[in-house]
């Protein structure tokens, strides 16, 4: 009798869990949303112009407790510009088998240029291939800007860091 | 003695000599009191007010002068209503000092405040970021939040070029004016002043080219904000990125103790490579600076075209080939050779390596040679300088000689050097055909004709009529000849340093012999701050001298007899064509080289060897200072170093000999040369505290340049002061003979010339002139010339084509020809110039 | 007190032509030069100027007689200089003397050259005053031909040669370290003291540095002795001074009064008053570089003498007396003299040089109406981390117009800031 | 381009007499004035030229002229107008005299006339506070005279009376 029961109580459950919406997805078809404050891979996020928003100060390398992230700077000509001030990365390079994605990087950075984005899709087939530079970690030219190095106006960038609002979110 | 004042600083006693100031009487006893504007190294200007401390004096009772008491017995003390500023305020007997107060606290924020109402607060992208004294202070001192309206803000120009080498960033400047004290005071090149006033003050600099001074990257390192960087490391890498390594700068003999800071760099394919030169202290060498040409020069070791393998010729062709094939190669060729070898190298090596090298030559009683065009460092063996001898210890009571020599353009800190010694009161004689920088100093000048070098320091010693040498008969003991004779005979102590300013070999040797003769006979040598120094064209060329190693009085001669021509680290045919045809004739040549000289090229065998950045070693310097070097970065596969490759074929070839370190060298010169018994490795590698305190955490205090930790040398003490007096012999110069219609042209020496250690660095290549030739105004006129001009020299065979340069300091009937700068001359010799192309105005 | 009867400094007011060579020798003029250079020994020559009390008229007041005596008497050869750099807002006294009664001045110059053995003596003018240097040169032409200049004077072994030499525009040239650094054609920053000019002055030598007006006394004081000087003036503050008038008064100028005369018989008996009948509000005794004096009853009869104007929270320095009526806002007064501080700043200290550029700002925007109480408050607190940390006294003066204005008249602030922070 | 001491013998003789033989350097300041009578401004050549007669580098000569009001690196009016708007003048109407002056000719402060004769600026305290508004004029590369000359208790029309006569000159 006792088992009758249990066996009911059992199928009921079955039952009543094929009227619930499935939690699987189909990935990598369908793509589950992250959270607001998700730290997937970074991105070295641009201006409306299109100039990058890196300077090249290698804090956040500084910041880094992996030793993760590898900068090398160079100045900026009115002829060949990346960024607005006087420096730009002209080497930016995450190793991702050593981020820890902390997001210290991201505190660290004084133009909000590295921000840890949504993606979490990395994988790679060789050590090598962990390093993504500069150009895989750019965002792209939004529209109505223009790609780097842009060739401007001489005087019209001086500041060395544009002037930063505090972040609103 | 100088009379020692006891004092209080914060509570703790501290006893100093009298004269000390209260900042400096505070470092001593490991307190910091904040400084911008103060730096050890100059005179006080109390201009930052960041010093500012609370400061009490003993009351005094006027009728009895006896110190008023507290009712416990402890003097009374009276402080001031107004904070003094410890940088300018010498200590006095009682003296209390306050420097952790709340007034005191109070008034380093206020003056923190100021100074950042005008930065820019660009840390992230400035250079000095990391190192620098305003963030420090800033952060021990400041305050959280600005009150400073940012709008306010003075906004200037953040990239002005002050000449090629120094940039400046106007809105981080702070106005403490170091950089334009040290360019007045300490190297008396005022090229950068003050311009404008107020809170507009901006460096600026007005010469031609801008910021024209040899030691202008000093200011740098003690620019206390990031308002003056070096082209050369302009957003190289953050300071904490780097690391430190020791060494010694290989540019010329004085040997200043330097600091390479190296990292990885994504464009040389993740290599280490070295980002910048920084001065390490030595306070007895070098101090805290270096030259420009120390500071940048380094780029000649990392050249693209660096020798990769070794070379054997295959027909026409040089091939790479293994290491062992090579030295096989070699060892055969050497045992064929035997006593028919000649080996030449340059003081640009090591002690190591030019022991090997002279051990191998030894063993098969072959010939060796040193490659330099300057002589007398046997002498400098046996009277240079005592053991113990400091520039810094001469003041007043000793005199110093500079003999044919442009000491600036051969040795610019040694220049340095002498000119603070003669501040300090130490009488500076000079002798020179020809004012230079150094005269400036001087309290003695004397001028004689180019030839006459060794003739007019005889006369000095025929003054003094003690020995009487026989003198050529056109050079007269004049008065000023006599004066100087007599003070350097009543002086305490007396150091020659000779040149080669218009000498050759056999000059230079005649004018060693004769200064040496001068010390020996007023007692000047064999002891500490006394005796003779050479102011060598490179920078271990007393280590060759000392390693056994002479120049060939007929170097021609020398490669035309041997059968075998080994040469390191020299390029003969590069500096002289004319040597084509001789070595083209040598059976068979090696050349150990960085690079594919005109030599090289020539040669049966190319041994890649690796530069002083990239191994081990010693340099004995100009003082007779032995000091070790560092490897810095990764050699380069494939290069070896110099001890190391000759080792090797020595071995090969039968003959015993060390291969494995630079270290176990210096056993075996120690083992087999007295003066250097008793050195090694480690004692090499030996510290003490120097004073001031530099390169530690308080970056404010003397600058950004690296405190010494790893080892200040060793001084050898001539044989002089091991109670060998060597015999005087009396030298013979020969005269010149110039026919009627030519000018006598005298090799001189500029600091940048085209010799391979300054060419290759890009920085420096705009500083380094046109090969020119400089005659007086009247030479010109004859000649039917003028400045600018082209002009044809004839030497012998050779023609050469250089500008002219007019210069009216220069004698009649004589023509400056600068060393490695297009004519190759390396002895006075007679030439004839007509005038080729005429200067377009 | 004494009414003055007779002219001591402006005495071209009572002697027409007096800058004529033969007028003031007819005058008596050069007689206590030539008396002090043949009878005297140089030391008496101090003497009696120790005891006539003077004291230095360029505006720190210092004994002029002691001053000379600490001149360093193993070094030499000694120099002074005149200062006649005259760049105060609010003083051109100095000015007149040299232009009406140029001798009187040449002729005190000489003296104290005497007095500390210098051969050579130089006038250092600021640069606008390019007229008055060349008719200085043409009175040292006129003195050197009379043979009152020159080698072996009076037939004596003592010689005097006098240079004029122009600035070119900067205030802080009057500070006499930063005028000795400019003369040698340096920048005119001031120098480390000690040592002080007595010690180590023009090129490194011992050095007298006086004022203009204070030269001026010399000659009168030599011939008539230091007790009739001392007849003039207050037991402190002996003698005469030139007080220039200037701002919000019917007739302003220079007027020669005896120390210890009151503000108010300054402003009233001799300025005339105030125009348009307004009210007084404030006087700055001292220039821009003084506080400001609220101009109540008792104030205004205050004695103006080195003593007693401290009493009403300012100094008498330069006496340069600027008179505020009721029509002006100090805010606007400070938002001047701070632009004033600011473009006369050296340079060479932080407190100086980046205090009086943040106190202007916020003076014009206190001036503007574009702040708040709060700036004025930082504008006080400002002022206050420059005081007592500045190199020189250029960077102190420029703190008291602020500092006193906020604290003797709040309500003019108040009226011109808005409300909210 | 002769030399100013060929050009100026005696004046410049005059001035080196003035100072000890080892002091030349005192000379810098009335040579600088010298060389603004005959340029109107202190070029970078006449830098050099004076710093060679005072026995210093042009970059301490260039500094004088930086530190001292009274000496021009550019080249402006040749009658430099300079207003006193100091506090003491300001008192009594220096301001307003000094736009309406401005005003009427048409130029701003600081500005110069199209002829390139007049400049109009303000300056600070000249020490004639008891006889405001006043000015002085600066003649400058003018034949006439190398000086300044005070014009006291004036008014627009009479400054403008001057500058009439001035460049009549």
């Amino acid at each position: 009798m006792g088992a009758i029961k249990e066996i009911a109580r059992g199928m009921w459950t079955t039952l009543s869990m094929m009227f619930e919406k499935p939690v699987t997805i189909q990935y990598p078809e369908v793509k589950r949303p992250v959270h607001a404050r998700f730290k997937g891979r970074h991105e070295l996020h641009r201006y409306e112009n299109g100039l990058e928003k890196c300077i090249g100060c290698a804090l956040c390398a500084a910041a880094c407790p992996a030793d993760a992230i590898f900068v090398e700077s160079a100045e900026n000509t009115d002829e060949v510009r990346y960024s607005p001030g006087e420096r730009y990365a002209s080497t930016y390079e995450i190793n991702f088998l050593r981020c820890i994605f902390c997001g210290y990087c991201e505190d660290a950075c004084p133009t909000e240029a590295i921000v840890l984005g949504d993606n979490y899709e990395l994988s790679f087939t060789s050590r090598r291939e962990a390093i993504y530079p500069k150009e895989m970690l750019l965002t792209p030219v939004p529209e109505g800007g223009k790609p780097t190095p842009q060739t401007v106006e001489p005087g019209f960038f001086t500041r060395s860091i544009p002037v930063m609002q505090n972040p609103t979110d | 003695m100088t009379k020692q004042i006891t004092l209080t600083i914060d509570e703790k006693q501290v006893t100093v000599p009298q004269g000390t100031l209260v900042v400096d009487a505070a470092k001593k006893i490991g307190i910091d009191i904040p400084v911008f504007c103060y730096h050890p190294k100059m005179e006080p200007v109390g201009m930052c007010r960041m010093c500012l401390v609370e400061v009490g004096r003993p009351v005094i009772d006027r009728t009895t002068g006896q110190a008023v008491l507290e009712a416990d017995g402890t003097p009374k003390v009276q402080f001031g209503p107004k904070l003094e500023t410890a940088c300018t305020l010498p200590v006095s007997e009682g003296m209390v000092v306050v420097g952790m107060s709340d007034k005191v606290k109070a008034a380093r924020k206020d003056v923190v405040e100021f100074l950042l109402t005008s930065h820019p607060l660009d840390c992230p992208v400035c250079d000095k970021g990391g190192e620098c004294p305003l963030q420090n202070l800033t952060m021990a001192h400041g305050v959280g939040e600005s009150r400073f309206n940012y709008d306010e803000k003075m906004h200037l120009a953040k990239h002005v070029p002050l000449g090629e080498l120094i940039f400046l960033d106007r809105e981080r400047c702070i106005q403490c004016g170091r950089c334009v004290r040290f360019q007045a005071e300490v190297v008396d090149d005022p090229v950068i002043g003050f311009y404008q006033r107020g809170r507009a003050i901006q460096i600026a600099t007005f010469s031609e080219p801008g910021f024209d001074s040899y030691f202008s990257g000093n200011t740098t390192d003690i620019c206390p904000v990031g308002a003056l960087t070096t082209a050369d490391f302009r957003f190289g890498a953050r300071p904490w990125e780097m690391r430190a390594t020791a060494s010694i700068c290989a540019q010329c003999p004085v040997g200043c103790n330097i600091t390479f800071n190296i990292r990885r760099e994504a464009k040389s394919d993740g290599e280490i490579v070295i980002k910048r030169t920084m001065p390490r202290q030595n306070e007895q060498v070098n101090e805290t600076w270096i030259c420009d040409k120390g500071r940048f020069a380094y780029h000649f070791t990392e050249g693209k075209e660096r020798l990769t393998a070794p070379l054997i010729r295959r027909g026409d062709d040089l091939t790479p080939v293994s290491w062992d094939e090579a030295i096989e190669f070699v060892a055969q060729a050497l045992r064929d050779a035997g006593s028919d070898l000649l080996t030449l190298a340059s003081g640009r090596l090591s002690n190591e390596d030019l022991f090997n090298l002279r051990s191998l030559s030894d063993a098969f009683n072959g010939k060796t040679a040193l490659y330099t065009h300057m002589a007398g460092g046997d002498l400098t063996a046996q009277v240079g300088v005592g053991q113990g001898t400091n520039f810094a210890d001469l003041g007043a009571g000793s005199v110093i000689l500079v003999v044919a020599s442009d000491l600036e353009e051969e040795a610019p800190i040694w220049w340095l050097r002498v000119k603070q010694a003669a501040e300090r009161g130490a009488t500076l004689i000079v002798a020179n055909p020809r004012p230079t920088k150094t005269d400036r100093y001087a309290s003695q000048k004397i001028r004689y004709a180019y030839g006459n070098e060794a003739a007019t320091v005889l006369a000095m010693i025929n003054a003094l009529s003690a020995k009487r040498p026989e003198l050529p008969g056109k050079v007269q003991a004049t008065a000023e000849i006599k004066n100087a004779a007599e003070t350097i005979k009543n002086a305490e102590n007396v150091i020659a340093l000779f040149g080669s300013e218009g000498l050759g070999l056999e000059g230079s040797a005649a004018l060693a012999q004769a200064c040496a003769n001068l010390l020996l006979v007023t007692n000047h040598t064999g002891r500490a701050n006394n005796g003779l120094i050479g102011v060598w064209p490179r920078a271990n060329e007393q280590g060759a001298w000392d390693m056994g190693l002479r120049p060939a009085a007929d170097l021609k001669a020398a490669l035309a007899a041997a059968k075998m021509v080994y040469v390191a680290a020299a390029d003969p045919l590069g500096d002289d064509p004319a040597l084509a045809a001789t070595l083209g004739e040598v059976p068979f040549m090696v050349v150990q080289e960085l690079y594919l000289t005109e030599t090289a090229k020539l040669a049966d065998v190319v041994l890649p060897a690796l530069p002083f950045t990239e191994r081990e070693g010693s340099f004995t310097s100009g003082e007779r200072r032995v000091q070790r070097f560092y490897p810095a970065v990764l050699p380069r596969p494939q290069a070896r170093p110099d001890y190391a490759i000759t080792g090797e074929i020595a071995r090969k070839a039968g003959v015993d000999a060390e291969t494995d370190s630079a270290a176990r060298v210096m056993g075996r010169i120690a083992a087999s040369l007295p003066d250097y018994a008793g050195i090694h490795y480690r004692r090499l590698a030996q510290v003490q505290e120097q004073w001031p305190i530099v390169g530690r955490g308080d970056l404010y205090y003397g600058g950004t340049g690296y405190e010494n930790k790893q080892g200040l040398g060793v001084q050898l003490a001539p044989a002089a002061q091991q109670g060998q007096a060597p015999a005087l012999t009396w030298p013979q110069v020969a005269e010149i003979a110039v026919p009627e219609g030519s000018l006598l042209a005298v090799p001189v020496t500029v600091l940048y010339d085209q010799g391979i250690t300054v060419s290759t660095s890009p920085l420096l290549q705009t500083r380094i002139p046109q090969p020119y030739l400089t005659v007086c105004p009247a030479e010109a006129q004859r000649l039917n010339a003028e400045a600018g001009d082209l002009v044809q020299v004839s030497l012998g065979e050779q023609a050469v084509k250089v500008t002219l340069r007019v210069d009216e300091n220069i004698p009649a009937g004589v023509a400056l020809a600068p060393r490695s700068l297009g004519l190759p001359i390396f002895a006075p010799a007679a030439i004839q110039v007509r005038v080729a192309q005429k200067a377009t105005v | 007190m004494t009414e003055i009867k007779q002219y001591v400094l402006l005495r071209h007011r009572d002697v027409p032509g007096l800058d004529q060579l033969d007028v003031y020798r007819q005058e008596g003029g050069f007689a206590a030069f030539q008396q002090a250079v043949t009878a005297m020994q140089p030391g008496q020559v101090t003497d009696v100027v120790k005891a006539s009390g003077l004291r230095g008229r360029g505006g720190a007041g210092f004994p002029t007689g002691m001053k000379w005596s600490f001149i360093d008497n193993n070094n030499w050869p000694h120099y002074v200089v005149a200062n006649a750099d005259e760049s105060e807002p609010g003083t051109f006294k100095d000015r007149e003397i040299m232009e009406k009664n140029p001798f009187q001045f040449l002729e005190g110059l000489a003296l104290c050259c005497y007095a500390v053995q210098a051969n050579a003596a130089y006038i250092y003018l600021r640069g606008e005053f390019w007229q008055q240097a060349h008719f200085l040169d043409a009175k040292i032409a006129e003195m050197e031909a009379a043979g009152l200049l020159g080698e072996h004077l009076f037939g004596t072994e003592y010689s005097l040669r006098i240079y004029t030499h122009l600035g070119a525009g900067a205030y802080i040239c009057g500070e006499e370290t930063a005028l000795l650094e400019s003369l040698e054609g340096k920048l005119g920053q001031p120098r480390l003291r000690p040592p002080f000019p007595p010690s180590f002055g023009l090129y490194g030598k011992p050095t007298i540095v006086n004022n203009v007006e204070t030269l001026a006394n010399l000659p009168l004081i030599l011939e008539k002795g230091a007790a009739w000087y001392r007849t003039y003036g207050t037991d402190k503050s002996p003698g005469v001074k030139i007080f220039s008038l200037s701002g919000k008064v019917n007739k302003p100028g220079n007027y020669e009064l005896p120390l210890g005369t009151t503000f108010r018989q300054l402003i009233f008996q001799h300025g005339g008053g105030l125009p348009e009948g307004r009210q007084i509000k404030a006087i700055m005794p001292a220039g821009a570089s003084s506080s400001l004096i609220v101009a109540t009853e008792q104030a205004l009869d205050t004695p103006m003498d080195y003593e007693s104007v401290p009493s009403v929270g300012a100094q008498l320095g330069s006496a340069s007396v600027i008179v505020i009526d009721d029509s002006v806002n100090v805010a606007w007064l400070i938002n001047k003299t701070m632009h004033f501080f600011k473009h006369e700043s050296c340079g060479k200290c932080t407190p100086c040089r980046d205090g009086t550029y943040w106190m202007m700002h916020l003076a014009e925007r206190i001036a503007g109406g574009e702040a708040s109480w709060a700036d004025v408050e930082l504008l006080r607190e400002v002022a206050g981390q420059v005081k007592g940390k500045c190199f020189c006294a250029l960077g102190e003066f420029s703190i008291e117009a602020v500092l006193s204005s906020i604290e003797r008249f709040p309500a003019d602030f108040e009226q011109i800031t808005h409300k909210e922070a | 381009m002769t030399s100013l001491a060929e050009q100026y013998a005696d004046e410049v003789q005059a001035i080196l007499a003035k100072y000890p033989p080892e002091q030349k350097r005192s000379a810098v300041m009335p040579l600088l004035a010298l060389v603004q009578r005959r340029d109107g401004f202190v070029s970078k050549a006449a830098l050099q030229e004076v710093a060679q007669m005072c026995g210093i580098t042009s970059t301490e000569t260039a500094s004088i002229v930086g530190f001292y009001t009274l000496y021009h690196d550019e080249k402006k009016g040749t009658y430099r107008i300079q207003v006193c708007t100091d506090l003491c003048c300001a008192l009594r109407g220096a301001d307003e005299f000094l736009h309406k002056l401005c005003e009427a000719l048409g130029i701003p402060v600081g500005g110069t006339t199209p002829d390139g004769k007049i400049t109009v600026e303000a300056v600070m305290c000249l020490a004639a506070c008891d006889k405001a508004p006043m000015f002085q004029v600066q003649a400058l590369g003018s034949v006439h005279h190398d000086g300044l000359e005070y014009h006291e208790n004036q008014t627009v029309e009479s400054a403008l009376r001057l500058i009439e006569e001035l460049r009549q000159k």
